[in-house]
């Protein structure tokens, strides 16, 4: 059986999407986010539960919205709510995953999606938090999704948009956060990454089909931790790229 | 909790002020049933000056107030102060030169990407930017509408975003726990788009409702533009479906299509084309001023906006409406 | 023409709907209150708008609700909401009068809804603030309806459930209540009284039909400002008496 | 501000813990959709201990969930502290002797005067009272549904209202005006009626709704009687009216006539007659006794209650319905 071929975008959906365990729920953003989450329904977590920022729960995702708060977030949904009650519901700790992205993202998984350089007077602006440094806060375990790049992935990010563990271990605490929330996965195009449980730093976990861990290495501007062994993950399967392309974005909106 | 509490670098746009809130709401507030429908050309001078504390509703290219923010730059009401949660509706304002300064949260195009009229106004300086997030904006917004002059979050804790924002740290009086204080905005104008009104502005939404219910309880000029007038028969028969009562209400314009190029649930879809061809004219400072000459300035109203779109379009985009 | 007869309850009806302005608003009680409002409504203030506790917006009051959460406080109204945004409504400013009731009142109109003795171990136990406490902070203006009775006008009341102008001048401001706010009115089977606006204590309006100054005066366990004159309250017109008897209560629910 | 910050001697009767909570939801709680019908007798006795913290809602003789109050009785759950918003259905707890202390803003019966059973208890020292608005509790019950510790106000500044709850004082951080900060309460248990739900728990309400958002948003577990089951189609085609999500719900019971003797907008009208005889039973301890032993103890559940009611007596209060 050769292995079929797949785009970046496929891949990211399919490692994202593998992240997420059944009966549990995820805040969901535009693009990869959404995909993952249709992906993991249709596979291995059918009782996973979308969150759409602006109050749409749990729709049928027939046709994939184009915005967080589009009417595709809440068609046939269970509930079709208010920004603050969606928000609210992870405040109470009721949301396992958050998608998050970013222009940087450091060793501790802060990211930075609102400036490059000043703030005041920026060298690129960005478009700043959205629900990004909610999500960071309530969310149990934050995914990032990341073009893997030595300038994205940077000792110290310019703008610090959405707390990651901050500056290391306890520091999330200290800074009043939810206990027991944080960063959990970054998945690249590269690589599967996640962070070591006693120094809060990033660490590459698995190492994307065809990619060898230098490359990884190379990649990022810090200094990555590794787990041994470092594992490879596997490529979309036929299974998955079928649901993708045929039943959940047949019109290709995204992939 | 000796340790010092933190507070954000940016200073108020809005100061919070419950008693003045609450002693203008009573001047200027009128319980009476009267018929509130007007134009977008009346409603925008009458009730929106240069300078104001605006704020709109939904937000992305979903039920946003697009006839009444093209009207506000076909007035060319500047200074103004915008709370940022936006995608193309606050997007207009800025490109046309209208923006001072923003609370900050969003102001992108998602899928589509960074705002290249963001990145000119920021870049460029030209706007004064606090950051917040996406929630303790609306946060914000339902302090004033509780009529306090805050609200405790957790949100924003550690971060930058609360480093440039104006909120303060405080500390629970009950647990000691570290909060962020939001101050609340009670803004100047609102602008909502909804699905339905009677023509008192009892209003009635299909779907999310996004922060639709703190903005029109936190505003103190409320501008509701509506798919279409039912009968006060119809708000009385479901009171429960008033989201939005009708003394909240200053002014109500009829605007079908009010939410185009963006979508409508229940009415009809994004479209597609036109926002292409918007994204690809605001990459240059040049395409903007062209696609504002062409959508606002050219034309006296939304009626005139809507024939530019023409009737085969706006077919084409309620048969792609998204249905129950 | 002879004057018609009438009772204690309908006459503190129509001397309560007497003190409501049109085009404004009132936040509602069961009882008197409502009663009140609905003469109003189809007397002198056809735009005044009722505010119900749980909800109710606007009513048309066709079937008297029997409680301030009932079906009826929102029958055919404009909105039906919940009791916080009721309540956020007022904190607004939004709602002109509110009315309270009680088993003391002292010169300040500070009312008592909670205890006779101590908290703890209470003489008499009434049922607490529900709204009452909201009400006096929130409301323009509040008017009282009470029994004309010495042990209930008293110099101080055992227990502040809601704060009228608490010891007096500026006292209301030091607490923190709203500016602008205070009671306004009480309206007793007795007479109409008031509040001197430079010492805050009860003021002496108007008496009943058939009511002496003196007798008003041997009825309050503290002393009573006088307005100069005292004026005379009318008796229920026939209008008003037609009003309550035929459409308002015509099941004699309350009067 | 110079001033002594006050604050109220009563001690709290939950600890406001949103870190615990956050832990305690994600351990019990399901998004699972599972059909959670059961038995008032099974819902009981999973979900309420002796001692827990409860909340009851509506209000009054209205929309409340009076199968699942008599059941508690049945059971004999003592101990309880409660949320004394109410009438007829916190009354019957305290009746049975089985509320220990009151966060109480009301108990009394409206125009029907004040309550003879709170009243024996009160002065027989036999609960522990503190004083609270309103509004207030409602605002507790946001705070835990809004995951903060607390939330500020301006009501009750002043009042012995004040000074006998567990609220503090506290300063605005950007006006420096006083505030009352009111404690979250996450309560252990909320128990509410409606009209409709899916069999998972979506649930619809028609009229207003009360506090029945922030109490189901509060409770660690929550169990909602239901008028009638619908599909979850109906659900899912009218997404806007699910007020409260299935998640939030533990434990459905399916209880028509569930408000009985009260009333319920759309399904039936309050029971005046036998308002009256429990309003003059409850006058006297022995009265009191008579009155639970007659319609609670010595019946099984909510099916024998409605027989005892009577099929013609429950046909005239349909008759006698509230319809739009």
């Amino acid at each position: 059986m050769t292995q079929p071929t797949y785009n970046k975008t496929e891949l990211l959906i399919c490692l994202a999407a593998r992240q997420m365990q059944d009966d549990t729920s995820a805040f969901i953003g535009t693009g990869v986010p959404m995909l993952a989450a249709a992906l993991a329904k249709r596979m291995h977590a059918p009782n996973l539960v979308t969150f759409f920022e602006f109050g749409g729960v749990a729709p049928d995702l027939a046709v994939l919205p184009h915005g967080v708060g589009g009417s595709r977030t809440y068609h046939r949904g269970l509930a079709a709510l208010g920004i603050l009650d969606v928000m609210e519901t992870a405040a109470r700790g009721l949301i396992e995953y958050g998608f998050l992205g970013g222009a940087q993202i450091d060793p501790y998984g802060n990211l930075n999606s609102t400036v490059l350089g000043d703030q005041a007077r920026p060298k690129v602006r960005f478009p700043g938090s959205g629900g990004a440094s909610d999500i960071g806060t309530y969310c149990w375990k934050t995914i990032a999704i990341m073009p893997h790049d030595p300038r994205k992935f940077i000792p110290k990010v310019d703008f610090v948009t959405t707390a990651g563990y901050l500056d290391g271990p306890g520091a999330r605490e200290r800074a009043g956060l939810p206990r027991g929330t944080g960063p959990y996965r970054v998945v690249t195009n590269l690589a599967l990454l996640g962070y070591d449980e006693t120094t809060r730093r990033m660490k590459l976990l698995a190492v994307n089909p065809g990619v060898t861990v230098e490359q990884v290495v190379a990649s990022t501007g810090f200094e990555l931790l590794q787990a041994s062994p470092v594992g490879e993950n596997a490529p979309p399967t036929e299974q998955e790229l079928r649901l993708l392309r045929e039943e959940i974005d047949p019109t290709r909106l995204y992939i | 909790m000796s340790e010092q509490l933190q507070r954000g670098i940016r200073e108020l746009l809005l100061q919070p002020d419950p008693d003045g809130v609450r002693e203008w709401m009573r001047e200027h507030k009128t319980m009476q049933l009267v018929d509130k429908r007007t134009t977008e050309a009346e409603a925008v001078r009458r009730l929106i000056q240069p300078g104001d504390y605006l704020a709109t509703e939904l937000y992305g290219s979903v039920r946003a107030p697009m006839s009444l923010v093209r009207e506000i730059i076909r007035q060319g009401i500047g200074g103004l102060r915008i709370a940022g949660q936006g995608v193309m509706e606050t997007e207009l304002l800025i490109a046309a030169g209208l923006v001072a300064s923003i609370d900050l949260t969003y102001q992108g195009w998602e899928v589509h990407g960074i705002s290249p009229v963001l990145r000119r106004a920021a870049e460029g300086g030209r706007v004064e930017i606090s950051e917040w997030s996406n929630a303790s904006l609306a946060w914000r917004l339902k302090a004033a509408a509780m009529g306090v002059p805050f609200l405790p979050t957790r949100s924003t804790l550690g971060t930058d975003t609360f480093k440039y924002s104006a909120a303060k740290e405080i500390t629970c009086p009950f647990t000691g726990m570290k909060l962020v204080a939001l101050p609340a905005t009670a803004v100047d104008v609102g602008l909502i788009h909804v699905q339905r009104a009677d023509c008192y502005g009892n209003c009635q939404i299909d779907g999310i409702s996004g922060f639709a219910l703190e903005l029109a309880r936190a505003a103190k000029k409320l501008i509701v533009s509506v798919e279409e007038i039912i009968d006060n028969e119809e708000v009385r028969k479901y009171p429960e479906r008033t989201l939005i009562p009708w003394f909240l209400v200053d002014a109500l314009v009829v605007a079908p299509f009010g939410s185009h190029p963006g979508e409508m649930n229940g009415y009809y879809w994004r479209d597609e084309e036109a926002l292409k061809d918007y994204l690809k004219q605001i990459q240059t400072e040049e395409g903007t001023r062209e696609y504002l000459q062409r959508t606002v300035h050219d034309i006296p109203d939304h009626a005139a906006y809507l024939e530019q779109v023409g009737r085969a379009r706006q077919e084409a985009l309620i048969e792609a409406r998204t249905r129950r």
